[in-house]
C-alpha cells in the first residue's frame, strides 16, 4: 500500500486543512471539534443544512459545503462515521434560527451518532429534522438488515434540498424536498479493486484478476455477490437490471443520471459507462435530462463504478439547475 | 470482598492495554464482515480514556470512572460502536451512582444496565451477530453467579467466559443488525467484532477484579 | 487489469461519445474525424483556441472546451496524439475568421501532428498561431532531449488564453498571453504506481512497494529517477525543491497552486499535498492567490500527483476569475 | 530486373503482416523507453493501408502506391511516427514519380528521400537513437549495392540487413531525440522501437522483391 500521507493517525485532520486552504473563498475550517461550514454561515434566515461521515469518501460531504447546497460537513475518521460533538458543533456553527436538517446516510454508525447529536441541539433549542438517506438498491433485504445504505443519492439530496433552503424554504418544506428526492432515487455499484483503509494496510477485500464485486458498499464492505469481470455494457445493464425496476422507473419518466467513480477509475472509463447508461435509458423511454459524471462518492484510491438514477420534475430540475458555488459542484456563481 | 473505583479505573487501563494489543485482530475481524476500523476506533477511544484518567479527581466514585469512559469513547470513537460503548457505560455509570463500593449485584446491575443501553440504542435481539450476542450470555452468567452467592471477582470472570464463548458462538451466525448484514448469508463462518471486542473488555474487568482481590489478599 | 471498458479499440470512441451525451449543454461531439467542439462553435468575431493529445489524460483536454476556455478539442487514441485530420477539421469548425490559437504540450508526436494541421489550415486560408507548453521541470536537458514536456501548465494556458480571447482579444494578443503564461509557469510529478494502457495490458513500468517515480511524464514514461517511497510532505518539498529555483519564484510573487493528481489518487492524499505546498510557499514568501486541486491532467489510473506553480498578475487572476463554462471547470455561468 | 507497382503494394501487404506479427515486440521496446503505443500506432496505420489497398486502380503506379501509404498512415497513426513515417513515404513517393518500373538508382533514390523526409520532420542526427539509425545505414548500404551493380532485390537487401543491424546498434545509445530522450542515460541498454519497425519495413520491402524475382523467374 503506498500512499500520499504522511503518518495515518493524521491524514484527516491534514486533508482537511488542505482543502480549508484550497477553498478559503468557499468555506471555513475548524479544526477542532473538526467540521467544515461555508465561510458566510451562518445565512440569515435560511435554514441549515448538515452532513457527514467517515471520510474516504471525498468530495463527500466537505466538497458540498457552499452557496445553494450544505452550510456544514462534519469529516469523521477513515470509514468512521463522526461523533456527537463535531456533529453538535456544526449545528452550533451554521444555526440562523431557522432550523437545521440533518442529512444522515443509512448506516448504524451514522445514524447512532447523528441522532445522539441531533438530541443534544434539540436540548439546546435548535429545530432539527433529519433526513436518512438509504438510496443504494444493491441491500435487498431491509427488513433482516440494517437496511439500504446511502450512496450517491446524498449528493443529488445535498443540492436539491439545498437549493431550495437556499431559495427561502421552510424547515419543513425542505425536509420534505430532500426526503422526496430520497424516495424516487436509486443506486448501485460495482467494485474492480478493493480499498485499503491508511492505518489499516490491508485491502478491505480480496478480488482475483477475473472478478468483480457487485453491490460494492462505499466503505470497501463486501457486496451483493462476487461475479465473473465483464464489459463495461454489460456491467452497466447488470446494474440497471436492479435500479430500473426497483423504484419503478418507467417510459416516459425524465431523470438525472449520475455515473460515479470510486476514486480510482479513470474519467474515461466512466463517459464510457455513461454512455452506455444513457443509450439503456433510452432504450427504455426514460429521459435523461440532465447528468453528473465523475467521482462525486468516493471509497478511497477503489476503481469501478456506480449508477445513480433520480426521477425528476419540473420543480426539481428549477432546483438542481439552480447557482450552486461548492469546492466540488459549482455552476451560475 | 467487593471493589471500588480503583478498580474502575484499573478496568480502562486493562481495557487500553486489551484493545491496543488486539487492535489488527479487531480490525481484521471487521475487514471480513465490515469496514475494518473497529480496532482503530477502539484504540483510538481507550487511548483518549487513558489520557482523561488523569484528570478525574481522588475522591471519584466508581461511577465517575464509567462516566468518563462513556463520555471519552462517545466523543472519540465514532462508527456504530462509539455510541453503543458510549451509551453502555453511560447507563453502566447510572446503575452505579451512589456507590462507593461495588459488591456481586452492584456489578450484575451494571453490567445489565451496559447490555440494556446498548439493546435501546442499537435494537438488536440476540441471534443478530452483534457485541449484544456477547453482553446477553455475560448478564446471563453473571447473574447466576451472584444468585449463588459468588464474589465480585468470580462473578466478573463469569462474564468473562460468557461473553468470549459468546463472541466464539456468533460465527455461525447470519448478521441482521450492522454493516454485516449487507452479506446476508455471506456473513456466517465469520465472528463478530463488536462481540470480540466485548469478550475483551470483560476479560479485562474480570483481571481488574481479580488484581483487586490479590492486592487486598483474599 | 481489470477496466470499465468494451472493446479496447473502441475506448476512446466510447468514451468521447459519454462525453457528448452527459455534457450535450455544452459541447457537439464530432464522430469522424473525431473532434469535440463548444455547442455555439464557431463564435463570431472570436479567436478559436485548439487543443489536444493523446487520450487517457482526462479531463484535458475535452473537459475544457466551453465559454472562457477552448473552442475545440481533439482527441488522440490513448497517449497517442492525434491525426493532423483531425486537428484540422476541428479548425475548420471553430475559426470565424479570427483566426486559431494551437495550443501543443510539447511532445514530439504533438508538436509534428499540430505543425502539419496547421501547414494545412494556413494553406486554407486560416490564420494559425501555435504555443507549444513545456512546463515540466523534471526533463533536465532542453538541448539534447526533446526538450521539457507539456503538463499542468496547459491547463493554465487554456484557461488564462481563453478568458482573453472570450474577453476580444485578438489573435496576436491570445497568443501572446498562451506564451507568457507557459513561460511563467513550472510543473513536477511523481508516481506511485504505473498506468496500463487498455490495449496494451501491461503497466508501462515497475515499481516496488517501496518506491516511487520522481519525474514521471505523463504517458505512465519513466521519470528522472526511482527513489525510495517517502510521507508525502517530503514528496511535495522535493517538486518543490524542483520547481521552485526554476523559474525561479521568489519572495512576493502572487501564485496559482494546482496540485494534480494522476487519475487513481484518493482526493483526500492531493488535499494532504496541497497543504504540504500551501505552507512550504508561504514560508517562502510566496502567496498562494488562486488554488486548483484534483484530477485535471491524467495518466489513465496511475496514482501520484504533479504540483504546478504558476506565476499571476493582476490581469491573470481577471482572467482566472472570468466566467467559464466547461465540463471540468466552471464558474461564474 | 526491376520492380513495379505490384512491388510496392506487396511492400505494404507484407509491412502490415510483420507488423501485426510483431506488434507486442514493438509495444514492449516503446513502453521500455517510451509510453508503449508504437506497435499498437504502427499496426492501425497498417491495417488502414492494406484495406485502403482496395481503392487503388489497376492503372496505379508505385508512386501512387507510396502516397497512399503516407496519406494513410499519417491519417491513422498519430504520436511521432505517423507524422514521421507520413513524410517518409510521401517523399519517397515523390521520389518515384512518373515511373512505373524502379531500377536500382531509383530504389535508392526512394529510400534516399524517406530518409530526408525524416530527417526534416524529426531534425534527429545519427546517433540520437531515433528511426534514422536504422535509415541511414540502410540508405548508405542500399548506394554502396547499387554503385556495385546489384539488382533491385540485392539493394533491398542490402538495405534491409543494414536497418537490422541499425536498430541494434541502437541499444548502446543514449536517447537525444522522441520520447526516450527524457530517460536520459537511462535509455541506454534498449534498442529503439522505431528502429526496429523500420527495419521490419525495409525487410518486407526486401522480400516482396525476392518474391517479384522468384515471380518473374529471374
Ligand atoms: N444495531 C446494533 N446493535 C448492536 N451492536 C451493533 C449494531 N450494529 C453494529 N453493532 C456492533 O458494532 C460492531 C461494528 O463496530 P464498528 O466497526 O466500530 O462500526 P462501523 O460498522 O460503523 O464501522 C459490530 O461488530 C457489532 O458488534
Ligand atoms: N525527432 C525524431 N526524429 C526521428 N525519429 C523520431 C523522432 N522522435 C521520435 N522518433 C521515433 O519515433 C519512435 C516512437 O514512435 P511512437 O511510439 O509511435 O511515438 P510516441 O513517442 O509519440 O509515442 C521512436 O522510437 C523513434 O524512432
Ligand atoms: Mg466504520
Ligand atoms: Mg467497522
Ligand atoms: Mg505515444
Ligand atoms: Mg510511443
Amino acid at each position: 500500500m503506498k500512499k500520499l500521507i504522511n503518518d495515518p493517525v493524521d491524514v484527516v485532520a491534514e486533508s482537511v486543512a488542505g482543502f480549508g486552504a484550497a477553498h478559503a473563498d468557499i468555506v471555513r475550517v475548524v479544526a477542532d471539534p473538526l467540521h467544515v461550514v461555508r465561510r458566510d454561515a451562518p445565512v440569515a434566515g435560511k435554514v441549515a443544512l448538515v452532513s457527514g461521515g467517515g471520510s474516504g469518501h471525498e468530495p463527500l460531504h466537505a466538497g458540498y459545503v457552499g452557496h445553494g447546497m450544505l452550510d456544514a460537513a462534519v469529516p469523521g475518521a477513515v470509514f468512521t462515521s463522526p461523533t456527537p460533538d463535531r456533529i453538535l458543533a456544526a449545528m452550533q456553527a451554521v444555526d440562523a434560527g431557522a432550523g437545521v436538517l440533518l442529512i444522515v446516510k443509512n448506516y448504524t454508525g451514522d445514524v447512532l451518532n447523528f441522532e445522539t447529536a441531533a438530541e443534544l441541539a434539540a436540548a439546546q433549542g435548535i429545530d432539527v429534522r433529519t433526513v436518512v438517506t438509504d438510496d443504494d438498491v444493491a441491500v435487498t433485504d431491509s427488513l433482516y438488515t440494517a437496511g439500504r445504505r446511502g450512496t450517491g443519492g446524498t449528493v443529488l439530496v445535498e443540492r436539491i434540498a439545498g437549493a431550495a433552503a437556499e431559495r427561502g424554504d421552510d424547515l419543513d418544506a425542505v425536509a420534505s424536498i430532500a426526503a422526496a428526492v430520497n424516495a424516487d432515487a436509486r443506486s448501485m455499484g460495482v467494485a474492480l479493486t478493493p480499498c485499503t483503509v491508511p492505518h489499516s494496510g490491508e485491502p478491505s477485500f480480496a478480488l482475483a484478476e477475473d472478478e468483480m464485486e457487485f453491490g460494492i458498499g462505499i466503505h470497501g464492505e463486501p457486496g451483493r455477490e462476487t461475479l465473473p469481470m465483464e464489459a463495461a455494457d454489460r456491467i452497466v445493464d447488470r446494474l440497471l437490471d436492479v435500479i430500473l425496476p426497483d423504484l419503478p422507473f418507467a417510459s416516459g419518466d425524465r431523470v438525472l443520471l449520475m455515473t460515479d467513480g470510486m476514486g480510482g477509475t479513470p474519467l474515461a472509463e466512466l463517459y464510457i459507462a455513461h454512455r452506455r447508461a444513457s443509450e439503456r435509458l433510452a432504450e427504455e423511454g426514460i429521459e435523461v435530462v440532465r447528468s453528473l459524471v465523475g467521482d462525486h462518492v468516493t471509497a478511497l484510491e477503489m476503481q469501478g463504478c456506480a449508477l445513480t438514477v433520480l426521477r425528476l420534475d419540473d420543480e426539481r430540475i428549477e432546483l438542481w439547475d439552480a447557482p450552486v458555488q461548492t469546492a466540488s459542484l459549482r455552476w451560475r456563481r | 470482598m467487593d471493589v471500588d473505583s480503583n478498580w474502575a479505573t484499573d478496568w480502562v487501563r486493562r481495557s487500553a492495554d486489551a484493545v491496543a494489543a488486539h487492535k489488527a485482530d479487531l480490525a481484521a475481524l471487521d475487514r471480513a464482515i465490515g469496514d475494518g476500523d473497529h480496532g482503530e476506533n477502539l484504540d483510538r477511544g481507550y487511548r483518549a480514556a487513558l489520557a482523561a484518567l488523569d484528570g478525574l479527581g481522588d475522591d471519584a466514585t466508581p461511577a465517575d470512572a464509567l462516566m468518563l469512559v462513556a463520555t471519552t469513547l462517545i466523543s472519540n470513537v465514532g462508527g456504530a460502536a462509539g455510541p453503543l460503548y458510549g451509551t453502555a457505560f453511560l447507563k453502566a455509570s447510572g446503575a452505579a451512582q451512589g456507590l462507593d463500593e461495588l459488591g456481586p449485584s452492584d456489578v450484575v446491575a451494571i453490567l445489565t444496565a451496559a447490555r440494556d443501553g446498548i439493546v435501546l440504542r442499537g435494537k438488536a435481539e440476540p441471534g443478530d451477530k452483534t457485541m449484544v450476542d456477547a453482553w446477553t450470555p455475560a448478564v446471563e452468567a453473571a447473574s447466576a453467579a451472584a444468585a449463588a452467592g459468588s464474589d465480585v471477582r468470580a462473578v466478573l470472570e463469569a462474564a468473562a467466559g460468557a461473553a468470549e464463548r459468546g463472541a466464539v458462538d456468533t460465527e455461525p451466525l447470519v448478521a441482521r443488525k450492522g454493516r454485516a448484514s449487507y452479506l446476508g448469508e455471506r456473513s456466517a463462518g465469520h465472528r463478530d467484532p463488536g462481540a470480540e471486542s466485548t469478550a475483551l473488555l470483560l476479560r479485562a474487568a474480570a483481571e481488574a477484579a481479580a488484581d483487586a482481590a490479590e492486592r487486598r489478599g483474599s
